[in-house]
């Protein structure tokens, strides 16, 4: 239990995919503007980390490792990731179009942000049983909601901020991101992974 | 090599069909932004977007054909408004459109007017009263300041007052 | 008989934003001159390079931009920068790291947002966290505390400025002879090699209760904190939460194991306890704004600082929790909004 | 009578300087009589009132000179025998602003004769007695002039009348002093108030600065011996005094945003109205004057005055000794929800509760604004728990969902947010601007939330007149393809419609 505790709290702050690893930068800014969409885009990309991680987890010891196809991990774990965004697309397109509205390119973007396949091939190359590789996938996510909802948060604000002309923008988002990162340098050496 | 190509595509096949599966049995939400759309709108139906009212232009912006700058009674607020529904950036008031304005609302010139009945249909909120033959008038508390009724006076004899004079 | 209006409320202000800065540097100066004691006048040269920094940049900010600048470079909140980054740098250090935090306080964490109230992050909490990732070396360059009976070489004004410009120390000392871990750092390897927390605190650099010299130095911190309470600069939700969720899961794992958890005393009278319960957390710009969500806000801090003091790889995380925490200000305000009057 | 402390504390809210000493070191002065009279015609709020006098006849004080019409108005009377001078549009200032409105001018002969006879007897019916309120002019002397007649006649039987003496704003004293003075008329009062709203508890409310009105009014109270009536004593706090504050400090309730506090049977009456209508029922009066203090180190002799309505400021002024030193602004009502008068020729109205004459230092004058810090001090000192700062940015940004979200309608222009504001931001002031544009907006989004209907049912019928015409034609073209007889018709009629029509162009010729 303990284990996978750390598992989720690794995943999630101390090797924060975005913050730490710099994965999945794409969504994290363009789906940053406002709480709610940034929100519903946490929990889309959740959805795909943690059905992408847990299946490619299935992918892999199931068909892959015993017809030694390991060559094809890559492949199979793109059709994954595809499959379940194309799933989390249908999910928010069906119960919450204005959600899918306001997301747009995003949802489909999920599938080539590199977060959701690097998830599924550490999980694989780390040797992860199905419940930590889950777990994994699951921190993963919880991490990169939090931190698409807490810069969601800090770009509202800093819409009033006076902000010079060159630095307006995108730019004074990095700026803020970069600040996030430093304080996430604050988990170092939590969990050794 | 045989058995690579097999599995992927199995895989592949399987996936799809799930895919299949849930697309068929998910319930399709009803898209409530044409709605939410129209409610920012200034609801005035000046048509000066070049949809044929505020509804039409709302479902135009829904369904991704219409830009959201095309309300000039709504002006730069609209504008704002829309972009926030919607999670846009906010573009510029298209100002060629037109300039109709919820602060004026239409008088007609009683000298001028020769009853001839076109303005009253054309309204959309049935502001002008008048049969043929007769003067016509406008119950300013419900015109809306769209000028639809301007294009078909023969006679030009309607022209828009500030709303408080 | 005709007189000027103007609009009401027509009783004048009761507060006003240099004054509250004025008094937060008055609130520090018997920590300050508590440190220039126990550890010499390096403070005193930091501050004063910070200070210069800091006023330098913010003018500099300002000019280019185009800017009033009179009215922001008086509001003394640059020096109130300045001040709490000393605070947070080794007394032996060489004049570019005040600088060098100083103006990455001032140019990136305040004036990219616009100056002072539109900051989304505490400027001196970012100068700081700068530097420590930037130069780690430099910032743990400690010297143990003026008392009797340690090896404690005074270094005059002189010697600090020198070392402060030049780098260059007497001729009989070096570096490596002066410096020493603080007991932080002290309590954090001795608890990661298997040590027990008794036997950590049976040397020499330990007092009654935590680090000799910073328990006075954080008396005096407190006692400054107490006056800021009294004039109403700042409220007590911050302070009081921040020690309630440091000190509490501080007390329960002591509890648990005294043998492997440091005492509550310890960590209340250490690192920047204090002056992050009382300086730092309770800058209004970037904290919480409603009372509820000050006390979220507060409690976060203490709690992921005791978490990164005991966990985590650095030996205190004020800096890093409240930059953390800053970053949930915006989600904590718009879930923590007092219910209106009359509305259910 | 019971004195209590309720155990609530209030919610916001500041300790101000409350500059109440030299006002209150001496009784109020009596017998003033002015010389000239300006009595506007809408003192209250409601619909104006009718004049009943003409240029040059003479009127005695308590006569009638303009007679209420509605029961939610109240009639305006002379307050000193005089000849009316005119009858004109003048400046006359009203509960927020200063309003041109009609009035009475009267140039008072001095003899202050007053109308034979001591008025109409208190009558036995409630509508009657109601009507009589009305006519004695009495309106709530707390500075809202709401018309008293109407609030006691509330929709919701009423649980607790409060009788407000809590007098929060600095510098007013003129509560305190009546409170003082007259303590036994303010209990009558309470009691006929009490007694026609047949409600079974009465509280009136003291500040606790106010020691020696307590203490007049336990021992008015006792003397009643009445069971119902309370007095409590309530903490020194502006604006407790807020009746929707006051309510809550009472009784713990909070009164819905969209109801007035009678709503949910609470009536809040000023012990200023408690009083004259005691002198109305007791004594025939009506409303002739009202206490006004008259402050600040601009005055002579600070003092509170038994001031005729009407009276020219600039009189009162003089009756206090005049101004000494260098009078900077001219505030009616107290220093925190008062005014600044541009000129003292305004009259004193039945709302007028205070004239502060303030030398500089007294009063406000950096006006010089920073960005806010986001102390959040103005959110602990709002009696109406709001964010004032983030309703500073939605009024600047003129987004009125998030100004509805936010609750500007909701800010009570106390000003505390204001005086402890460390950037001195203007804050009741943007809220007060940010409030017109916010009803323009709201008045806007009903006209087009109806403009949609109207549209809807213009569409709906312009579709079924379509439908009916295509239905018409459809019937005829059906007869005429099936029946050759209503063929012929057909033609027939069409024939002689268009000889009909060549007929009518040959004449036009």
């Amino acid at each position: 239990m303990t284990e996978l505790m750390l598992v989720i709290i690794g995943a999630a702050l101390v090797n924060n995919f975005v913050l730490v690893q710099f994965l999945g930068l794409c969504p994290f800014m363009g789906a940053s503007r406002r709480v709610e969409g940034a929100l519903g885009m946490a929990l889309a990309t959740g959805l795909v980390l943690t059905t992408a991680s847990g299946i490619s987890y299935l992918v892999d010891s199931l068909l892959l490792i015993p017809f030694d196809l390991e060559y094809l991990r890559l492949l199979a774990f793109i059709l994954v990731i595809g499959a379940a965004v194309q799933l989390t697309e249908q999910l928010t397109r069906k119960l919450s179009p204005l959600l899918h509205r306001v997301l747009g390119l995003y949802i489909p973007l999920i599938a080539s942000n590199c977060a959701v396949l690097g998830v599924a091939l550490l999980n694989s190359t780390a040797n992860r049983s199905l419940i930590a590789a889950l777990f994994y996938g699951a921190g993963a996510a919880v991490g990169f909601g939090l931190v698409l909802a807490l810069l969601a948060g800090l770009r509202e604000r800093a819409e009033f901020a006076d902000v010079p002309k060159p630095f307006q923008g995108h730019a004074i988002a990095f700026i803020t991101a970069g600040i996030m990162s430093l304080a996430f340098l604050g988990f170092t050496g939590f969990v050794r992974l | 090599m045989l058995i690579g190509t097999v599995v992927l595509a199995g895989l592949a096949l399987g996936l799809c069909a799930v895919l299949v599966l849930t697309d068929r049995l998910l319930p399709a939400g009803r898209d409530p932004v044409a709605e939410q759309v129209e409610s920012l709108l200034p609801r005035i139906q000046c048509a000066q977007c070049g949809y044929p009212g505020c509804r039409p232009y709302a479902e135009a912006i829904a369904a991704g054909d219409a830009d959201i700058n095309r309300c000039p009674p709504g002006g730069e607020e609209t504008v704002r408004r829309l972009a926030d529904l919607l999670g846009r950036e906010v573009p510029a008031l298209d100002t060629t459109l037109g300039n109709a304005s919820m602060n004026r609302v239409a008088r007609i010139d009683e000298r001028n007017c020769i009853g001839c009945n076109r303005c009253v249909p054309v309204c959309p909120v049935d502001a002008v009263v008048g049969v043929q033959q007769t003067i016509h008038a406008v119950i300013a508390a419900h015109c809306t300041g769209c000028e639809l009724c301007l294009a078909h006076c023969p006679v030009d004899c309607i022209d828009l007052v500030s709303r408080d004079a | 008989m005709q007189f000027d209006v103007a609009p009401g409320p027509h009783t004048a202000p009761i507060a006003s934003v240099p004054l509250t800065m004025r008094r937060v540097l008055y609130a520090l100066a018997p920590a300050a001159f508590a440190h220039v004691w126990f550890f010499g006048s390096g403070f005193a040269i930091n501050f004063v390079v910070a200070t210069a920094t800091a006023l330098a940049a913010e003018a500099a900010v300002l000019r280019l931009r185009r800017r009033p600048t009179r009215v922001p470079l008086n509001d003394c909140s640059a020096i109130v920068t300045a001040a709490l980054l000393s605070f947070a740098i080794p007394p032996l250090a060489p004049w570019w790291i005040p600088a060098f935090g100083a103006a990455s306080a001032i140019v990136v964490a305040k004036h990219l947002y616009g100056g002072l109230g539109r900051n989304l992050f505490n400027p001196a909490m970012v100068g700081y966290v700068v530097l420590l990732i930037s130069f780690p070396a430099e910032l743990t360059q400690w010297i143990p505390p003026r008392m009797g009976d340690l090896d404690y070489q005074h270094l005059g004004f002189l010697a600090h400025l020198s070392y402060s410009l030049t780098g260059a120390l007497p001729a009989d000392i070096t570096i490596d002879a002066l410096t020493r871990a603080t007991p932080l750092d002290l309590v954090k390897e001795g608890l990661r090699s298997a040590q027990t927390y008794s036997e950590i605190r049976a040397g020499s650099l330990f007092g009654g209760i935590a680090g000799r010299g910073w328990e006075w130095i954080n008396s005096f911190i407190a006692l400054g904190g107490l006056y800021l309470l009294y004039t109403g600069t700042i409220r007590w939700q911050i302070p009081i939460m921040l020690l309630v969720g440091l000190l509490f899961p501080a007390t329960l794992l002591w509890l648990v194991d005294a043998d492997r958890f440091a005492t509550p005393g310890f960590h209340l009278f250490s690192g920047a306890t204090l002056l992050g319960a009382f300086f730092i957390a309770t800058d209004p710009v970037s904290a919480a704004e409603s009372d509820r969500g000050r006390l979220i806000f507060g409690a976060g801090i203490g709690f992921l600082t005791y978490c990164i003091r005991t966990w985590g790889g650095y030996p205190d995380g004020m800096a890093f929790s409240v930059l953390l925490m800053n970053s949930a200000v915006p989600l904590i305000d718009r879930y923590t909004r007092p219910r209106i009057y009359g509305r259910n | 009578m019971l004195e209590y402390t309720p155990d609530r504390r209030p919610t916001g809210g500041l300790r101000l300087p409350a500059h109440k000493e030299a006002s209150t070191a001496q009784p109020i002065a009596r017998g003033f009589v002015p010389g000239t009279l300006i009595l506007a015609l809408q003192q209250h709020q409601g619909p104006p009132t009718t004049p009943v006098v003409r240029r040059g006849e003479r009127v005695l004080k308590g006569q009638v000179v303009a007679r209420a019409r509605a029961l939610r108005s109240a009639a305006v009377h002379a307050s000193t025998s005089g000849h009316v001078r005119a009858i004109e549009d003048r400046l006359v200032p009203s509960v927020h602003a200063i309003h041109r409105t009609r009035c009475i001018v009267i140039d008072a002969d001095g003899e202050d004769e007053t109308r034979p006879g001591s008025g109409a007897a208190w009558p036995k019916d409630p509508e009657e007695q109601l009507e009589h309120i009305r006519d004695g002019g009495i309106v709530g002397l707390g500075g809202g002039v709401f018309p008293t007649a109407e609030k006691l006649r509330p929709h919701t039987p009423c649980k607790v009348l409060i009788v407000n003496g809590v007098e929060c704003e600095p510098y007013i004293s003129c509560d305190d002093m009546l409170m003082r003075e007259a303590a036994a008329e303010i209990i009558d009062g309470a009691l006929i108030m009490r007694d026609l709203l047949a409600a079974p508890e009465c509280i009136v409310a003291v500040e606790r600065d106010k020691p020696q009105a307590i203490e007049a009014l336990l021992e008015a109270g006792r003397a009643s011996g009445d069971a119902s009536l309370k007095l409590a004593d309530i903490p020194t706090v502006y604006p407790t005094g807020g009746e929707r504050q006051l309510v809550e400090m009472l009784t713990g309730e909070e009164v819905p945003s969209t109801h007035y506090p009678s709503e949910i049977g609470y009536i809040c009456q000023n012990v200023g109205t408690a009083y004259a209508l005691h002198r109305l029922v007791r004594a025939g009066e009506p409303l002739l004057s009202r206490v006004v203090t008259v402050a600040g180190e601009g005055i002579a002799r600070p003092q509170n005055v038994e001031t005729p309505i009407g009276t020219p400021i600039g009189e009162l002024i003089e009756f206090c000794g005049g101004y000494v030193g260098d009078v900077d602004r001219l505030i009616l009502g107290g220093s925190m929800m008062g005014y600044a008068l541009p000129n003292d020729e305004m009259p004193i109205t039945k709302g007028s509760n205070c004239l502060i004459a303030a030398v500089r230092r007294e009063v406000r004058q950096d006006f010089s604004e920073r960005f806010c810090i986001r102390c959040g001090n103005c959110a602990t000192a709002c009696p109406a728990r709001l964010l004032p700062q983030e309703l500073l940015r939605a009024a600047r940004d003129n987004d009125h969902a998030l100004l509805d979200e936010f609750g500007l309608n909701d800010c009570i222009e106390c000003g505390c947010c204001d005086v402890i504001c460390p950037s001195h931001i203007p804050l009741t002031e943007v809220f007060r601007n940010a409030k017109f544009a916010h009803a323009r907006y709201q008045r806007q989004e009903v006209f087009s939330a109806e403009t949609q209907q109207r549209f809807k049912r213009h569409e709906e019928r312009k579709r079924a007149n379509v439908q009916r015409g295509k239905a018409r034609q459809d019937h005829l073209r059906h007869e005429v393809e099936t029946d050759e007889a209503a063929r012929q018709k057909a033609i027939e009629a069409a024939i002689k419609r268009a000889r009909q029509r060549r007929g009518n162009d040959s004449d036009a010729e």
